[in-house]
Formats: C-alpha cells, structure tokens, sequence
C-alpha cells in the first residue's frame, strides 16, 4: 500500500493510501465530514490534488478501493475494464488526464474520441480526474461528450434536453395522477418518461399505475415511455404477470453492500433487464433499465468502507454506481443530487458541484446521464441555486431532467424543476425536445412556428380528455 | 390562458400544483411567491420542536406504558448533519428490557424531520391501531417516545424492548405543501445492523391528503403478519392487500 | 408616506415605507445586513416580496428613494424619464411587470420591445422587479436584450462576448505591462478595452501608459480601444495636453454622496464625455465612456442613506449607478460584483445572485453591461463560483467580461477571469469575440478553421515584437 | 505550444502568470493546482495576527514614541464583516491629546487586510521616511499602532493628535501572489466624516516587485508638501512628480 505525502506553503501531508488521498483532494462537502474522511483545510485539499495529479491510471486501475474479493461492483469495474479503449491514455497520470480530456474537447472529433475512451475509463478514474476539475472544465468535456439512448424517443442527442415527468401523488389517486400528467404534457415534458414514484408498495397499485400511464400513452400516440418506480423484485414479478412495463427502475449505489442496503444484486439487474428487453416493446431503441443515484446513499446506509476498512468519499462511490449502471445499457440514469439532504450536501454550493462532477463523471464513463436538480427543505438552498445547477447543466449538455408541477413534489417532499422551468432553459439555450416528442407536440399543436410550446387553452386540446 | 375553470375541479385530486399559469415560459409572479412562503414555512417547520407532553398523555389516555428516548444528536444542527447521531440511543438503561420475542410487536414514534407530523397524526393513527392488534391477538410494547431520532434508532429499540416486529412511526421531511406527513417503518426482528432492505414502509400518512389512518393501520397489519409467517421483513415481504389507498371521488381515466 | 403591510403565515409584517420594502424584499446580502436595512428572516422577505409586486410602478416613479432636492442623481432620473416610453407599462404594478417582461421574452421581437421599453424604466423599477425575480428570470430576460456600443470595435451583439484585457502591474512597469498585453492579446481577449488600472496617481504615469497603449494599438492596427483607469479629472487634464485618449474612465456610484466620494459630479462626468467626443478617435462609434459600478460602494463611502435618513439596499443604489451611466451613452459599463469584499457581499452565492441582479438592471435599462467576474481572498468564494457566474452571464448574453493573466490581478489583489475562462466558455456556448476584433485575430493568424483561438507558438506571431 | 523561452525573461518584469499553456481552452493542470494551493494561502494570510510587539521596537529602536490603539472590531470575522467598527477606535484616551495643527505629520500603522505586509514592510518604510521629513523641516506625531483598522480609523487618530496631515500606512488585501504589500493614504486635516475623495493614496509598497519604500517615501513626501501647499488632500491634488515606478531593467517597446 502506497502512502502518499505532499508538501504545500512549507507544510508536508501525508495520507494514508489512495481511497485517502481521493477522499482529502475532494472539493469540500459535509458527507465526506460526516464519514470522517473530508480535507481539513484547504491547504490540506490542495496538497491531496497536487498528489493525486501525479498518481498514474495504471496505480488507479490496479488499486480497487473497494477489496476485489468482497465485492462484485469491483469485480465488475475490473472485469469489464476495455484495456484497447484505455491505450490512448495508459501513459497518464490523472493531472494528465484532466489536460487530455481537455485538449480532445477542443478538437473537431472530440465527441468520438470521448467516445471511444469512455469503455476504457473506470468510474475511479472518472471521479480522480473531476477532483482536479472546475466547474468549468466539467461542464466543457461533459458537453463534448455525447450518450444516446433510445426506446421510443431518443434521448441524449446534443443540442436537446428531455424531462421526466413526475406525477407524484400521496395516494397514488389515478386521478390525480393523470391531472398532473395532462399539466407536464401540456407544458411540453414528458419525453425521457413518464415517471411514476409510488407512494404504496403494493404491487397491486403499482400495475394499476402501469395500466393507467400505458393507456394514455396508447390513447395519445406519445411517443415516451412509461414507468412506475417500484422496487426492481416487484416490477420483474408486475413483467411475470403481464403488466405493461417499457422501463425497469432501480435506485443503485457504489458498492455491494449498498445495493444489498437496496435490496438488489448485479444478478436482479441482469434478470429485470432480459425480462424488460423480452417484451419487446421498444420502437427505435431497446434500452430497457432506469437507474438512479446520488452522493450519499452508500454513507447513508453505512455501506461505504473501502479497502482497509476506511471510508470511501462519497462522489468515488458515487461514480461507480455509475459502472454498474452502464453494465445494463440503461436508457436513463439519473443523479437525484440534492435529493436527500445536507447530512451529504449541505447548501447550494455543494449541491451544484455535486450536479456537475456526478454528470461530468457519467458522461465521460458513456453513462447517459440526467439529473433531478434538486432541494430539500432541510438544506440550505433554495430556487435560486436550482435555476443556476440547471442553467450550468444545460450548457453541459445534460440528457434529462426531472420536473414536477410548479416544481412541488407533494409525495417526496422535495422541490425539484417545474415544467416551466425547462421551458425557459430551453429557450435561452436553444435546446429541443427529444425528437420524436417534438414531432408528437407539433402534431398535437403544442409548439408554434419557433418550435416552443405555446400557452394554450387546455380546453381546447385533445389532451383534456386524458382527465375526464 | 389555461381555463381556471377546467383545473379547479382536478385541484381537488391533489395537492400538486397543476394548471399554474405562464409568464413566458416562466411561472408567474404570484406562484413565485407563493413557492417562497412556502419555503421560508416549510425550513420553519424543520426547526420547530415536538409537543411531547401532549402526545404522551394523549397516550397514556389509551391506557398505554409510555417512555422517552433521545437520540445523541443533542440539537437540531447537529441532528440534521449527523444522521449517525440520530440512529444511536442517548442510553436506554430507564426503558424496561426483555428477551427477543417477548413482545409481539412495538412502536417507537419519532420526531424525524417533521416533529408536527407527530402531534398532528401519530395519537389517531395509534387510536386505529390498537383494536387491529387486539383483534389479531397481537401484543403490544411499551410505546416509546424519541426525540431527534432516524429510523434507525429503532432497532435498538425493539432489540432492547425484546420485540418480535418494531415500527417506527416517524416525521417526514416537510415539503411545500406537505409540512405534516407520516411514515412508517416496520423491521422484523429488529437488531442494530438491520439494513433498510430488510424493512418496509408505508409512507406519506397524513389524511385528508394522503393516506388515512386506517387505510395506513389495515396495510400495517397486513405487513406485520406477513413479517411473522415469512419469517423477516423487507424486499421479500410484498403487500398483496388490495391497493389501500383512498381515491378521489371523481372516476380516474377509464 | 405609505407604510405597508404584509401577512404571511399568520404573521403580519409591516414595511415602513417604500426604501424599507425595497430592502426587505431583497434576497439576503452582507451589505444590507451590514445598513442595517435587510429583513430578519426568509418570512419577513417573503411578506416583502409579496408587498412589493402590489406597489404601482407609478408609485415608484413619484416615490423617489433619494430626495430629488439633495441628490443630482434623483434628479438626473426623474427629469429624464421618458414617459412615452413608459406608457405601455404605466398601469402595471411590479409583479405585473415581471410578468410582462418574461412575456415579452418569449415573443419573436422581444429584443426591439424591451429597446423601446428601456427609456421608460427607471433605475428603481429594474432593482424592483429583479428582487421578485428568480435567477433563471434575471437570465433569460437579459439574454432578449441587445445593447449595442462601438468605438473601434462593436459590443454587445447577441452571440458575442468581448473581453476587457486588464494587464495591471504593481508598479505600472511597461515592459511588464507589454507582456501581459501581448498574454492577453495571444489568448484572443482585449476586444472590449484594453484597460489598465494605473497603480500611481501620477499624470505623467497615466500620459506613458496610454501613449503606450496607442502604440501597441497602432503597431498592430488592433481594432480596440485603449484606456488608463486614472480618475477622471487626471483623464480631463490629459486630453487638454494632448495624450491619446480612447474611453475616459470613472467609478460611479448610485447617490450624489457616493460620487462625491469618488470626488465626481454628473457636470465633470459630461465634460469628460463632450472632450473625449471631441477627440473624434472613434472609428465605428462614438461611445466614449466607460464606467465602473459595483453593490456596496455607497454604503462604504457612508452615502447610502435615502429618504427620511433611512438606508437604501445597495442593489437599488446599485441600479441607481446605470441610471448615471445610461446618460453618458458608454462604452462600457461594468459592476466588480465581488470586487470589494465579504462585508457586501459575503459568499459565492451572493456574488453570483448580485452578478445576475446587476446584469439583468443595467440591460434593461439598455446599459451596455459587462461584469467583472471576481472574488476577493476574504470573501467564502472560489474560482468554481467564477466558473458558475461566468457560465450564467454567457447564457445571459452579458457584453464583456474582465480578464487578466492566469485570473490573478497581481496589483489589484483579488481574482477574476483568465484569458482561458473566456476561450471555455465561448466554446462552450459557441459565442465569439467583436466582429472587428475577431477579422484581426483571423488577419494575424489567431483564429482556426472552426473559429478558436488556437494555441499558437509566440515566437512565430507577429505579436512576439510587441515586448522587443 | 509556447516555447518557454520566449517567457521567462518576460517573468522577470511581473509577477502576472503570463505565458501559461493551454490544455484545450483551459488552463493545464498544474497551473489550475498552483491556484489552488495559492489560493489557500491567502485566505490564511487574511487571518494571520500579526507581530505588534517586534514592530513596536523596532520603531522604538528608531527613537520614535509609539502608542497602539484598537478598532471597535472585535475579532477578525467581526472586522471582516463590519468595516464601520474597523473605522472606529475603541478609545483614543491613552493618547496624546493636542490641537490641530500641532504636529505637521502623524503615522498611523494598521494592520487592516494584511497582517504580514505591516510586518514585512512597515519598518524600513518609515526608516526611508524619516529623514525625508527631517530635511524637509516636518515635525512627526507620536506613531500609532492599530490593530483590526480600515483606513477611516485614521481620521479618528489624526484628530485627536492634532496633526496637520495624516498617513495610514496599512496591509492591503492579500492577492493570489502577493500576500504582502502596504498602502498608504493620506489626509490633510484629518477628522471624522472625510471622505475618500479627500485623501491620497499611494498602493502597493511592496519591494522588490512592487513600489520600493525610497520611491514611496518620494511620492509620500511630494504629496504631504503638495497638501500643505494646496490646503487639501484628495483628487484635486495630483502627484506632479516623475513617475517614480521602478522599471525593470530590459526595455520596454519603443
Ligand atoms: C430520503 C429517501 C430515500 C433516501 C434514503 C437515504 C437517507 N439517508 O435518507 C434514498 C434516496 C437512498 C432512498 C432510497 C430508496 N427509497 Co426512499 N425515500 C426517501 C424519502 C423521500 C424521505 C424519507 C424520510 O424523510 N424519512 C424520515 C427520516 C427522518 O428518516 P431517516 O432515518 O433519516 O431515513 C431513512 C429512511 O428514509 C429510510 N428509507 C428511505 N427510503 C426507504 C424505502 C424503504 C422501502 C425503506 C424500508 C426505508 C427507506 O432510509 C433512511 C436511512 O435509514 C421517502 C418519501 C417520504 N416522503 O418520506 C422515500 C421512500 C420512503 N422511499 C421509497 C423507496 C421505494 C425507495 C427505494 C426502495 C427505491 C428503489 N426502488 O430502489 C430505495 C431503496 C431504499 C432502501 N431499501 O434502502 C418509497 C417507499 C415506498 C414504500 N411504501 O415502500 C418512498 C415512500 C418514496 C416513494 N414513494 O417512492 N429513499
Ligand atoms: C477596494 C478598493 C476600492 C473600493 C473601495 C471600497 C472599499 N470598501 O474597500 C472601490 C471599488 C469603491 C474603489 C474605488 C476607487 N478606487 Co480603489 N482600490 C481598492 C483596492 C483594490 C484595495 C484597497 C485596500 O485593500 N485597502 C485596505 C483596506 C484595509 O482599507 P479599507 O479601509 O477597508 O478601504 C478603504 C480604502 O481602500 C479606500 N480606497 C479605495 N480606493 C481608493 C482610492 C483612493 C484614491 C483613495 C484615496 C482611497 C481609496 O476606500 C476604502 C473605504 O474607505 C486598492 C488596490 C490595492 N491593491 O490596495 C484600489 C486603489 C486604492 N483604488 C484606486 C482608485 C484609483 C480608485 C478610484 C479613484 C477609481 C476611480 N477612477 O474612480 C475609486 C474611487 C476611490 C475613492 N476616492 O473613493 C487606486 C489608487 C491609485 C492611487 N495611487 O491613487 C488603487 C491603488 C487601485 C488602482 N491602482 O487603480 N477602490
């Protein structure tokens, strides 16, 4: 085990091994406190990137910071490491890394070059190098990197943003749920998925959901996909039973024991997707599997201890739940970033460093990524913060974004985007929806001559049957 | 533009905020500020403290053995950054000791994130309880009272309470709209360790709006039997009641 | 005097009268924590805000912050305020004209309708409405704007962003002056100004500098404008012997008080513009002036009190500045939104809130705004903030930005942009530099194919002469 | 890309970091790390104490009477926060007290954003200033030191000693590379309620790279002579002499 030391203004820091020196030359955030393994200065952090800079991929590679023997996200990371996609950049330390991510955003072909790394990139490497990074330079590669995904809509495309649409309610009301899926259309969203978190867990109220949004996608020829985020053992059971699945969702983290928090294995994800692929019901892609993560829920579940027994920082784990999700070629992936409160991001600052390094790490892995650009109460953020991480994302290039009516989620107790909000993002970006979505609102006369979404007299529309 | 006509009847399904109006592609002056009372009400509510005095006897009223537990976190700062602190018991050295089994099942109501939840829903929601365990021949714990607590504090809980099925009965985090919610808990065979797959949960308690309380106490049961026949809780532990949720009156789409 | 009344949450708040609610609905700073005039907690705000969208915009044209007898500012707004212009805004109150301008902003002519709307707005209406407005409105509602100057070189064109190349040096050494010149101009920036703040007082300094300035210009016939930061009367006594003026400089402020402070008066400030006019040095324009703004001078010049002795918030006094500025037709016009320090504005979140807010009112006002994208070492900021800021300004189309070597002003001693920064960003939101400019950069060998800035090896450019 | 050659002998004319590469657009990262580290330091050097006690005999050393004051700012994050107490004395009633006019020049030696920059360069400062003054038949206050100051304290001190025409000589705020360097701003007829505009200022005294303390103590002294002359200080008083910069040794453009 190598120790690393580094001196800075006359002071020498030592740490410990390199799951130390990533945790110490992450930018502060209070998770990394709370597990004990954060910098405790700024010099301190200073000293542990000018260290990190200088670790070579290869140490990277061959330093699981999760033991490979007790535990299969390791395994799979190591195993499935593309060592043809890794050439190009083997010679690197992680400083250089930075630079050539860099260097290939600025050249015409950037996108394949990212491309084509991507399979030869490891989630460690990924999250090494956005230490390292600024917001800046997260947002430049992130950009120049492009994840398609398709299942009836494509998403991902450069130069759109798609949304979820999240029509959450306490009860699982069908009712309700449908009023709030009419307003999300109405304004335009929808096109990654229609997304449904149900309050019960009863597999019972989860296939009604399913039928429910299955029915207005047929009723109205949209051109999205369903799902209803039960746990993946209900939704393989709802497949069984003959429920109208097109999206098998899972909440997924970055070790074994995390997902075993979860109550899932790498062998569940591999089953649902087969299943989910079975059914065959994809129009222009077969991307089946929706993932999400976030900073946070290995520590939350105290399943965050690396090699030696010491905490891992929270946005490494995080990186590599996105190796396991790319392992099951998932349409959507997205971070719920300021989802669970400060104990892991503490304010709007770290909330949209966290946006940016967890997008900017997806990406760069061939990951594709959305976020749910979010708040909680209980943190110190507010609408302001949410309005500049989306703003900061959409120059990134993000794929998805999750919104809610006026941006409330009246079951998860959280505020996320409204609909609105990726309205106007779209239009002082110039970004799109998913193309086939955009033909569909055309069609249904929910876009005018510019190619944005009108206010209109809901009365007037095909859709306000949707509710009676 | 939107027919204010049209959505209000939809208005009565949830408390979701549909059918709001347009300023451009932004929303209007007025739900602006609506959201940011709101916020400045709902980070109040994070901060205000529990009116455990009158839940207790409210309690002990249902001719309920009633303790109080605090977590270590010792103020809500330090509560809301360290949720370790929350899940460990300050001590439980005055709460009565029993071997595993010896009670059927527990309850441990919490604070969490919304200590109004609790005055507001957690005396009814017992009140819904009590006959459904009396009836299923289910033993009831002393009930415990915690304050600056997490889910997982129960395990030590139930572990030391030496019950078969311990649910927490907890504060949600306060929403904009929603400042007052329950959720429940259930762990089988509770021990510090228990991971949050091995429990399950009945969340968003907080009628009119979400779930009533016998809608809530009915699933409850049905859970808590089913723990016992399988033997543990958790992901493997599903449901198979009928949807237990409360429809609005207007049918849903057809 | 009317005193209003708010309730929310059960509380009623009272506002003693137009400055107090202004203050109170401003979104939490140091500074007006600092006056003593911000709200005490995020209800008080809230009830605040909802008082303010009620007030008329009438009131607000008949209230004046600052009494019109004691303050020539007042004046110079009350006296110059188009009432045709303000007539299809006149019946609204301030919510309503946040609304209108957000509908205005998602109309195909926005940009001629805000034009014409600018001469109608007084200073106080902009800060007024911006307070209600979030940070995605104070975006997207700048990015409709175009204000368009010139002098050498054009500013302001949407998909343009200019820079300010600032080579300052400790003891305004030439030949240190020379090589941070030609960094800059390497690196694609300078087609805003080349500006230097003169480190001495000394007139003769300032005559070297400019003369230097011009002979760089000259050499390589670089279409920009040149200035020396001297204070505004030293700028006057030069033109009268003969140095090659471009843009007189000065730091304005929003109250008569504050400018005294600064030692002007609006006659000096017309003096200056009629002489440089006279020059007749303009090639595309004639836009002569370049002002320097920023939240908090009035209150650290103790001339931030307003009507009945009460202080005025400092980003109403702020918007006050462009309501000077805008009657001397600049240039340039730029807030140093995190320039002066924590005790106005104390993190990254309030500069990167004050950015937008400054931005957003000048624009408005159809103030050619730039910003100085900064932070100081005693204010909880960083370059990621920086990084942030300048991502939102791009989207929001701010005209130019300040840049220096390596974003370290090393006499100034603060921190804002590199020369990189801007090359990122406009990479990543795919604008350009001022048309002129970007035909010499081109000319000079500076632009590639795709239209970057490549990196170049200086000693093959023209420029290496410039530091021989 | 750039050949390091062409910069270096650049470098020695400024302290700017001129001539850095690319990586792509961005700054390469060890230049992204040099920052950083920079960065750190500089916050730090904001909040070093500094040194009263070497400086206060060293002035002592110079034959000089020297009196401390301190700001009404309590403690650095007070002063940070609320520059009208670091413009206030706690008390000047252990100074002496004289009429206006009785001393021709008064030095006022604060702290203010930097610490160390008073440390590094307040002494040999003064020492070039001395016998400027002495040959120029000006008579000098009693010094003050001050701590937690901002430059206004100035006005305060001035008064109360009763001189002609004040100079604060105080840390300027720490910069990325310079950490260390003094301002000085002077005032004829200092009293409570000056404004900026009234005073002078001469910036950035920090030897090699800056302003060396014979050419400051020049300038300083042009100006002192200039106020007296003038009646005032501020803007309408201009520094008529050479450019007195120290220029680097290779020439500049021609
Ligand atoms: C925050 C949250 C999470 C966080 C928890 C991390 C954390 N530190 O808080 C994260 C994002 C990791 C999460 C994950 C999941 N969650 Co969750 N979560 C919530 C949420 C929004 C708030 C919970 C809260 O306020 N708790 C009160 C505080 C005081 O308790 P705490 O001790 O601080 O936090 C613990 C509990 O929240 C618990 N927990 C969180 N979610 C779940 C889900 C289940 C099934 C269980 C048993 C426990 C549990 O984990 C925390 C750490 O021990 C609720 C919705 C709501 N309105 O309450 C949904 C909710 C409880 N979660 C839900 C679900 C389905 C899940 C997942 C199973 C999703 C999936 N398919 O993988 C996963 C896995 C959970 C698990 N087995 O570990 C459902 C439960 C539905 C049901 N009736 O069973 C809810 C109601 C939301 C929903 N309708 O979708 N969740
Ligand atoms: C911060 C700053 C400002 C702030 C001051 C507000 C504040 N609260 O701090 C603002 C942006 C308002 C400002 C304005 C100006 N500044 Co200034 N400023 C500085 C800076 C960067 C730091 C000063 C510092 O650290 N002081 C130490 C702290 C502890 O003192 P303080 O009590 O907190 O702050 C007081 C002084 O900074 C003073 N002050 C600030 N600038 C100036 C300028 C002059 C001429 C005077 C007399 C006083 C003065 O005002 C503050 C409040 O009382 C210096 C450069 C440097 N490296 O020091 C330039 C500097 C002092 N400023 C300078 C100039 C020219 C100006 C302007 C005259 C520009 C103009 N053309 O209008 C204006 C007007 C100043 C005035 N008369 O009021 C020059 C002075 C050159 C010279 N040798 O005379 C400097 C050296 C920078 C430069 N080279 O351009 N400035």
């Amino acid at each position: 085990m190598t120790t690393y030391h580094q001196t800075v203004a006359g002071t020498t820091y030592a740490f410990r091994d390199l799951v130390d020196l990533l945790a110490k030359a992450t930018p502060l955030r209070s998770g990394d406190e709370l597990a004990g393994c954060a910098a405790e200065t700024d010099r301190e952090r200073a000293a542990a990137q000018w260290a990190l800079a200088d670790v070579e991929l290869r140490t990277i590679l061959e330093t699981p910071v999760v033991p490979y023997e007790s535990d299969e996200v390791t395994r799979l990371i190591v195993d499935s490491h593309d060592a043809e996609a890794f050439a190009p950049v083997a010679h690197l330390t992680v400083g250089g890394l930075r630079d050539h991510l860099l260097a290939v955003t600025a050249t015409p072909d950037a996108t394949s070059t990212l491309a084509a790394l991507a399979p030869g990139l490891t989630p460690e490497m990924a999250a090494a190098v956005s230490k390292l990074m600024r917001n800046a330079d997260l947002i430049s590669v992130a950009r120049a990197c492009e994840v398609v995904t398709a299942f009836r809509s494509t998403v991902g495309r450069r130069g759109t943003l798609a949304t979820r649409l999240q029509p959450n309610h306490p009860t699982d009301d069908p009712r309700g749920i449908a009023a709030g899926t009419l307003d999300g259309l109405l304004l335009g969203c929808g096109d990654a998925v229609i997304g449904i978190n149900p309050a019960t867990d009863s597999p019972r109220a989860a296939a009604d959901l399913l039928r429910l949004l299955d029915d207005v996608r047929q009723r109205y020829e949209i051109p999205t996909q369903s799902c209803v985020l039960a746990h993946v053992t209900t939704t393989i059971d709802l497949m069984e039973q003959g429920s109208p699945v097109d999206l098998v969702f899972q909440s997924i983290a970055g070790t074994e024991a995390a997902n075993a928090g979860f109550g899932v294995d790498l062998a569940t994800l591999a089953t649902a997707r087969d299943a989910a692929r079975g059914l065959g019901r994809g129009t222009v892609g077969d991307n089946v599997m929706y993932f999400e993560t976030g900073q946070g829920s290995a520590l939350s579940a105290d399943a965050h201890l690396g090699t030696g027994g010491h905490p891992v920082d929270q946005q490494t784990l995080e990186a590599r739940a996105y190796g396991v999700a790319r392992a099951f070629d998932p349409l959507l992936v997205n971070t719920v970033v300021g989802f669970i409160g400060p104990e892991y991001l503490y304010d709007g600052k770290q909330i949209v460093r966290a946006g940016l390094e967890d997008h900017f790490c997806g990406k760069v892995l061939g990951v594709p990524m959305g976020v749910d650009v979010c708040y909680t109460n209980h943190a110190e953020a507010d609408a302001d913060d949410m309005d500049t991480l989306l703003t900061l994302l959409a120059a990134a290039g993000v794929g998805f974004v999750i919104t809610v009516p006026g941006a409330d989620d009246v079951m998860l107790g959280y505020q996320s985007l409204s609909f609105h909000d990726v309205l106007a993002v779209r239009h002082t970006l110039g970004l799109r929806p998913a193309p086939e979505f955009e033909a569909w609102l055309s069609g249904i006369g929910l876009l005018d001559d510019a190619g944005r979404v009108p206010a209109v007299d809901v009365g007037a529309t095909l859709l306000k049957e949707l509710v009676r | 533009m939107s027919t204010p006509d049209f959505w209000s009847p939809l208005r009565a399904t949830t408390q979701a905020r549909i059918g709001l109006g347009r300023a451009g592609d932004a929303l209007p002056t007025r739900d602006v500020l609506e959201l940011r009372s709101a916020h400045a009400e709902a980070r109040d509510a994070v901060h205000l403290p529990h009116d455990a005095e009158r839940l207790e006897s409210g309690l002990a009223a249902l001719g309920l053995e009633v303790h109080r537990v605090r977590s270590r976190a010792e103020d809500r700062a330090t509560y809301l950054r360290r949720p370790d602190l929350g899940r460990s018991p300050e001590t439980l050295d005055h709460l009565p000791s029993a071997a595993p089994g010896t009670h059927d099942v527990g309850l441990l109501l919490a604070d969490g994130l919304s200590a109004r939840a609790l005055d507001d829903h957690a005396l009814p929601l017992v009140e819904a309880l009590l006959p459904r365990l009396g009836e299923a021949g289910l033993g009831l714990a002393p009930v415990v009272l915690a304050e600056q607590a997490r889910v997982g504090l129960g395990d030590h809980v139930g572990r030391h309470l030496g019950v078969a099925t311990l649910v927490v009965v907890i504060g949600e985090r306060p929403g904009l709209s929603v400042a007052s919610s329950l959720g429940l808990y259930l762990t089988h065979d509770p021990r510090p360790g228990r991971r949050d797959s091995e429990r399950n949960c009945i969340s968003n308690v907080h009628p009119p709006d979400g779930l009533g309380y016998d809608d809530a106490a009915d699933v409850l049961l049905r859970l808590v039997t089913g723990a016992r026949e399988l033997g543990e809780s958790g992901v493997r532990l599903k449901d198979a009641g009928a949807a237990a949720v409360h429809r609005s009156e207007t049918p849903g789409i057809d």
